[in-house]
């Protein structure tokens, strides 16, 4: 980071995650006060099955450094199989984006039950060190720069 | 133009002491669309609600973000208190600053831009939430339960008495399952037959029950309160309107070597037969395997023999007669098919399980298994209840019993516990005794699992009191020699190897589902186990219900059972199913797949991911009527909401409500700030 | 040419199609014809210029080529797995269509080519292509050849890119993807790519942002090789039509190689043979989940 | 004008660059890329110039961007703010333009210009100084001398180039090409024999022209709904590679990409009519239905709306579209065919 006293760099995660098994293995960290990292944002899906590819593009557009994706472990699908076809689609994923020159490392996938609220502690805090060691994706957010702005119009919003 | 409350809770100190709940309601009120935003002490509580409810009225709200707990809390009190103030229950959505924030972080600076981050995804997402419905389905309130051992015999029975029809579908030519062929039943030693006969007469003649015996499930379609069953009744070769049940025909077959399936192979029958005495329905029936004239008929010789059709004076044998198939609509299905006990030969019939050779099982014909030593101290069995070991009929002073054969043991296949075992040997090492007063019996076990009322009471007695000789350990081989048997083991307690002789060994073979289940489980669409046994929706709170609606499960074909934790579940299917038809609508949470008929292009590769079977094909015809598309359809009575269709559309065609691609992508925005 | 011609003369002359769908002398070397009367049949030619995967009109969402009536396609045994594609994914019967499969030693890169064929000059995707005999076909004809021997160019780059570190891969797109237009050529060539809406053209909401800018383009090629994952037959017409030539068919190679690998699926010229999109296994690996 | 002419070494031109770039002059011209295709390219020096061969996609981007933002805007509490970006008038020369692409220039000024002046593409034409190119040389789709232009066509360049023996023969067309040469005479020097104008063009076509375009235009102006426009789209897939190679295709879309709540940017984006989407209502009703009616849009706007409109054809005969269509559709066969109908009985 550039000056000093600059605060050091907290990346931003985005998670996407089931209602059925992380999402209550997350509430499950709470109501045990398992303290983690705060750098996480959770989106509630109900099923990894729900998760699409583009949700994690769209998240690394908006400026996420890292992302997360997690639910049931196989076998332990709320609605039977929709983490089974999760695990394909996020397999071929992966190694896509990572042909494109994205770093893997900014990608966590990971099965955490109802129970296992101190596993997700841990794929938080595992996920947030290994983000911060790969730094801000400014890559990413460097795909688009504008012109610089000269000039500010306000004007009022119709009533 | 959206119109947003946010309601920050503090939940006392458990948000307000990491999270500063003014700044996050302050942050949130400078958002577009947002013309509300408060924080309070409770607001779960009465006046907590009220505040939300009154919002609503007074500022006009078109959606409500309530930042406080776990949706898995509280999203279902503010959700009824949006719908008390007029709001549409779905357009109220919970943040979790708490579980996933408060309570995780001490920072409170971090705690609380992480909660402002949190409530700010909320507020994009109910933006773009939609009203919805409760999905209401009609019920056809009408069950079928497919097996006729005790636990079918229970649910439909129940569900019966509760006024409701039921169709009862058994693939034997008589309900009754195993336990009619039980001498006498742990822990109590009452007599199986006695108390189950009764219970089968019931069956037949409740005007509630269609019952079919000796049918099977052929096909399955449709969903929760509306399934169309096809049954397969096969040939009987006995006009059932005809036959009064007099056994003329019985009588009369020359062909009386046929072993008994009821008997365990310890008894014979004639080819056409009734299975035992106390059958439901006492049909006879003819087992073309053994038939003369259908052994002769595939030959492609003449018809002959026909002496049962001479015997029957009411002309109610059909050898032309064909299979025939049925339907049936039910709206909720009890699968009850019981188990069959492991086949200890060589010959498994699966690959993965191996069986125990070293045994002698089918080679030693004084090595037999639990069933078999059930039906030689039955009264009505092939001894009239005398133990008569089978080589040479004589009575056996030495009885040797093994446990676990097969049971909790990975390198055969099965690593599960039987759970009967234990109780069905100490009850075969009493009956022996009552029998055999100057006999021993011996039993090689590796722990005693008496779990349950009077269970273990049972098997103290059985040591204590009855003479039995426990030892822990387990048999490494059984040979013949001479008369007496051979039992080479080993004694665990003491640590020294055993060799002992015996005049009959019975095993404890472990309990396995029906052959067949698998095949019963896809069509059914619910998942099972690597066994066989029928998956429970959950092991703790949905113990007798599957992964498909409407579908239920009971007995030993879930998990080994024995014959009081059979009852127990069957009267719970029952209950369930009851509850279910307690109205003519089914309700359901509308989160459910919809599909965009304009956009759909028909890939189906939705259809291939859905786990419940739910999408169908529709038709999309122009004015003129013809069919110009066909497109998905998602059946809202079998869709479980769980959205990987969605995310397998290519061109998101298909939108999970309640989980729009437009509600996440908002969410996804709202963290680009 | 002359069996071809003969074939598709015989077929239009009975009736049983009323278009013949193949291949005919341009102005710049071979190109598509939709051959309409008899006498038209000599128009048909097939050589190694023939590149083009014709069964992308075989798609529903060409709906100018409606009236055409039944349809006899000519495909290389490679551009039959397109058509198994279509089949399988219920865009086509396989009732309505007549395939004349053409026995194929290889084709050249471009229609316009000059060039004799040899293992210099071969398509790329030809390298390594073990299919001579058509099999999802009602006629076939030509005569056997034999193929060239592999791997591909385009596998080796993709081996190439695969050692290099993510950083590297980074600037190795950027620089190629910064030629992207977003025409979406690509996409309108693709015999897979049927959708009545693109996710490309959907804007509520806009998952692909429609600007040929780094983000849009990245998004837009990610969810490109995505949608083709388990279902793209590697014709490289992607690749061929980009006015960019950014190299596509690399983006489709690594993901195939990803589907090949984990899932043990190859395009196949079977409609039965399901796709691994919406099948699965209890044991697939998952050494990349926590 | 046409014997003000200079002369130019390939080591003058190479200095030029070099203090152009120096002077903060962005430098255009055509070069390879990692394909080995070749594009208009930014250069850095002379090294990669490749003025001999046709690049793939005309000069169009560089005036109209593939992309390019009009504004940024921003949500504050019941307000919007607009955020006016700085004006792309960066200096900029292109050295080496393709006649043809060069042309498209002045032809697509009138619609820039027309009910209201398009702020960036006359910005960026304004800052940039266009060194054309005689051209070295076409294939079979060329047809640039059918639709009123030559391979020395001088329309739309500051400056014309002329490969001779040692260098560049410089031509000065416009004002804005004389200033630049007065202010960079340093590189050039006087031609010899000031009165011998520019050598004659590549190798000169032998064909007759294809087409007459006023022909062709009166027969499409009366054949909207001709089976014709039905048969020659059928191998049209509509992937819009022609508008995309195009110098004249000029349509664009506008559109809003928020970057979150509260912020994001107006961009305009090229499109083409060659898709379904161009023409698709909100309602989902698509008035060009399918691909006959998109393949005759093009054509018709090119030889006949355009031509009405602002009196110019919209084509440069380049023949890009031709070349890069994966079908091997071409243009001059459909504009030969109508205008064979159009002079034969019963034309228009």
């Amino acid at each position: 980071m550039d000056g000093e006293g600059a605060r050091p760099f907290e990346p931003r995660i985005t998670a996407f995650v089931c209602n059925w098994c992380t999402y209550t293995g997350a509430d499950l960290a709470g109501t045990s006060r398992l303290q983690m990292a705060a750098n996480v944002r959770i989106i509630r899906l109900p099923c990894t099955g729900r998760i699409d590819p583009m949700f994690i593009v769209k998240a690394f557009e908006r400026g996420a450094d890292g992302v997360i994706v997690s639910g049931c472990h196989p076998a332990d699908c709320h609605y039977n199989a929709g983490n089974y076809h999760a695990r394909r689609r996020f397999a071929i994923f992966r190694e896509l984006v990572d042909f494109l020159g994205i770093d893997p490392g900014r990608l966590t996938f990971s099965w955490v039950s109802a129970s296992e609220g101190a596993k997700w502690r841990d794929v938080v805090n595992e996920t947030v060190d290994r983000v911060r060691r790969l730094g801000p994706f400014t890559a990413y957010r460097e795909l688009v720069t504008d012109p610089p702005v000269t000039r500010v119009i306000g004007e009022e919003v119709p009533a | 133009m959206a119109r947003i409350g946010v309601f920050v809770c503090h939940c006392g100190e458990n948000i307000g002491r990491t999270v500063d709940c003014a700044r996050v309601a302050e942050a949130l009120r400078d958002l577009p669309g947002v013309v509300h935003s408060v924080d309070y002490k409770y607001m779960c509580s009465d006046p907590g609600q009220q505040m939300v409810k009154q919002a609503i009225a007074e500022k006009g709200l078109t959606g409500v973000v309530v930042a406080a707990c776990s949706p898995h809390m509280h999203e279902k009190t503010f959700r009824r208190a949006a719908s008390g103030a007029g709001l549409n229950p779905f357009l109220c959505e919970m943040a979790n600053i708490r579980e996933h924030c408060s309570w995780i972080h001490e920072d409170r600076e971090m705690a609380t831009a992480k909660a402002i981050d949190i409530a700010r995804t909320l507020v994009e997402k109910v933006k773009r939430n939609r009203p919805l419905k409760t999905i209401q389905i009609p019920v056809t309130r009408r069950a079928l339960v497919i097996g006729g051992g005790i636990a079918g015999i229970q649910a439909a029975l129940d569900i019966a008495d509760g006024g409701r029809e039921v169709v009862l579908v058994e693939k034997e030519p008589s309900i009754g399952g195993h336990m009619s062929q039980l001498s006498e039943t742990f822990p109590t030693l009452d007599c199986s037959q006695c108390i189950l006969t009764p219970r089968m007469v019931e069956v037949y003649q409740h005007p509630r029950i269609r019952l079919y015996a000796y049918s099977e499930v052929e096909s399955v379609q449709g969903y929760i309160g509306n399934f169309r069953v096809t049954i397969r009744r096969k040939a009987r070769s006995v006009d059932e309107d005809k036959c009064n049940g007099c056994g003329a025909c019985t009588q009369a077959c020359p062909n009386r070597k046929v072993p008994s399936e009821f008997e365990c192979g310890l008894g014979k029958r004639p080819a056409i037969y009734v299975p035992f005495p106390q059958a439901v329905p006492n049909l006879p029936t003819i087992d073309r395997s053994r038939c003369l004239l259908f052994l002769n008929r595939a030959k492609g010789r003449p018809d002959t023999c026909k002496k049962c059709a001479e015997a029957c004076s009411k002309g109610a044998i059909d050898f032309d007669q064909q299979d025939r198939l049925v339907t049936e609509e039910v709206g909720a299905i009890v699968v009850a098919t019981g188990y069959q006990v492991y086949s200890i030969g060589k010959e498994t019939g699966r690959d993965d399980l191996h069986g125990y050779g070293e045994y002698g099982y089918g080679t030693l014909p004084d090595v037999i298994d639990g069933l078999q030593f059930e039906r030689l101290a039955s009264a009505s069995g092939p001894t009239a209840g005398r133990i008569l070991r089978p080589s040479d009929g004589k009575e056996p002073k030495r009885v040797v019993f093994l446990q676990c054969i097969g049971s909790r043991d990975p390198a055969k296949g099965m690593e599960y516990c039987s759970k009967i075992c234990c109780m069905y040997v100490a009850k075969h090492t009493m009956l022996y005794k009552h029998k055999v007063h100057d006999g021993q019996a011996t039993v090689f076990y590796m722990d005693i699992r008496a779990a349950g009322k009077g269970y273990d009471e049972f098997t103290r007695r059985a040591i204590e009191e009855e003479g039995a000789r426990y030892i822990r350990g387990r048999v490494s081989r059984i040979w013949r020699d001479g008369e007496v048997l051979k039992v080479q083991g080993f004694d665990t307690l003491s640590g020294r190897p055993i060799l002992m002789d015996a005049d009959l060994v019975v095993l404890a073979t472990a309990v396995r589902p029906q052959p067949g289940i698998e095949a019963l489980a896809q069509k059914l669409n619910v998942s099972y186990d690597r066994h066989g046994f029928i998956n429970e929706a959950h092991p703790k709170l949905r113990p007798v219900e599957t992964s498909t609606a409407g579908v239920f499960v009971a007995g030993a074909c879930q998990a080994p059972r024995d014959i009081p934790d059979s009852v127990a579940m069957a009267s719970a299917t029952a209950s369930k199913v009851l509850g279910l038809f307690a109205s003519e609508m089914l309700e359901r949470e509308p989160t459910v797949a919809v599909v965009n008929d304009a956009l759909c292009a028909g890939c189906f590769h939705c259809e291939r991911v859905c786990p419940y079977g739910a999408v169908e094909h529709r038709e999309v015809r122009n004015r003129a009527g013809q069919v110009v598309r066909v497109v998905a359809y998602v059946n809202p009575g079998v869709c479980q909401g769980c959205g990987t269709c969605q995310a397998t559309c290519p061109s998101k065609s298909v939108e999970l409500q309640g989980f729009t691609d437009d509600q996440v992508y908002q969410q996804i925005q709202a963290l680009g700030l | 040419m002359r069996e071809l011609r003969d074939l598709a003369r015989r077929l239009l002359e009975e009736g049983s199609v009323q278009t013949v769908l193949g291949w005919e002398e341009g102005p710049r070397g071979a190109r598509p014809v939709f051959v309409r009367r008899p006498e038209e049949a000599e128009r048909l030619i097939f050589d190694p210029r023939c590149v083009h995967n014709l069964a992308a009109y075989l798609s529903p969402r060409r709906p100018h080529l409606k009236g055409l009536g039944r349809i006899a396609i000519c495909v290389k045994p490679c551009d039959a797995k397109a058509v198994a594609g279509l089949i399988r994914e219920t865009q086509v019967a396989r009732d309505q269509v007549v395939l004349i499969g053409l026995r194929c030693g290889g084709v050249l890169p471009d229609p316009e080519g000059r060039e004799t064929l040899s293992g210099e000059t071969v398509a790329d995707r030809c390298r390594g292509c073990p299919d001579r005999e058509p099999r999802l076909a009602d006629h076939v004809v030509g005569t056997a050849a034999e193929g060239f021997p592999g791997p591909s160019r385009r596998q080796q780059k993709v081996e190439e890119l695969l050692a290099l570190s993510p950083d590297d891969r980074w600037r190795f797109w950027q620089q190629e993807l910064a030629r992207c237009v977003r025409c979406h050529a690509c996409r309108q060539v693709c015999p897979l790519c049927f959708c009545e809406q693109c996710i490309a053209d959907k804007t509520r909401p806009r998952w692909v942002e429609s600007s040929a800018h780094g983000r849009g383009n990245l998004a837009w090629h990610i969810s490109r090789a995505m949608h083709l994952a388990g279902r793209c037959v590697d014709c490289g017409e992607c690749e061929r039509v980009c006015p960019g030539g950014i190299p596509l068919g690399l983006l489709t190679r690594r993901v195939a190689k990803t589907v090949g690998e984990r899932f043990g699926w190859r395009p196949s010229d079977d409609p039965a043979v399901p796709s691994p999109v919406g099948t699965w296994r209890p044991e697939d690996p998952q050494e990349f989940i926590l | 004008m046409m014997t003000n002419a200079s002369q130019i070494t390939q080591a003058g031109l190479s200095s030029l660059v070099e203090d152009l770039r120096q002077a903060g002059i962005q430098v255009i011209g055509p070069a390879r890329v990692t394909d080995g295709a070749v594009e208009y390219q930014r250069l850095a020096d002379l090294s990669g110039w490749t003025p001999g061969v046709q690049p793939r996609r005309s000069l169009k981007e560089w005036f109209l961007p593939v992309t390019e933002p009009l504004f940024r805007y921003r949500k504050q509490g019941p307000r919007v703010l607009v955020e006016e970006l700085a004006p792309p008038d960066a200096p900029r020369v292109v050295l080496g333009a393709y006649p043809c692409d060069a042309a498209a220039l002045p032809i697509l000024d009138a619609v820039m210009g027309w009910d209201y002046r398009d702020d960036p593409w006359f910005a960026r034409r304004e800052a940039t100084v266009i060194l054309s190119q005689v051209c070295p040389g076409g294939d079979a789709s060329c047809f640039c001398t059918d639709v009123g232009i030559a391979p020395d066509s001088a329309a739309g360049a500051d400056l014309r180039m002329c490969p001779i023996e040692s260098g560049w023969r410089v031509q000065v067309e416009t004002g804005k090409g004389e200033a630049f040469l007065q202010q960079w005479s340093r590189h050039f020097q006087p031609a010899n024999g000031s009165k011998n104008p520019l050598p004659p063009a590549g190798p000169p076509r032998s064909e007759a022209p294809r087409a007459n375009p006023e022909r062709v235009r009166a027969w499409i102006e009366t054949h909207f709904e001709d089976p014709f426009w039905q048969e020659v789209a059928l191998r049209c897939h509509g992937c819009g590679g022609c508008a995309a190679v195009c110098p004249t295709c000029h349509c664009f879309d506008i559109v809003d990409e928020p970057e979150n709540p509260v912020q994001g940017a107006r961009r305009r984006n090229w499109d083409t009519c060659q898709t379904a989407l161009f023409t698709r209502h909100a309602s989902g009703h698509n008035p060009r239905e399918d691909q006959c009616g998109r393949c005759r849009q093009r054509v018709n706007h090119k030889f006949a709306i355009y031509p009405a409109r602002f009196g110019r054809i919209l084509c440069t005969g380049c023949g890009r579209c031709a070349r890069t269509c994966p079908s091997g559709q071409d243009i001059t066969e459909i504009l030969a065919r109508i205008d064979q109908w159009a002079a034969g009985p019963g034309g228009a």
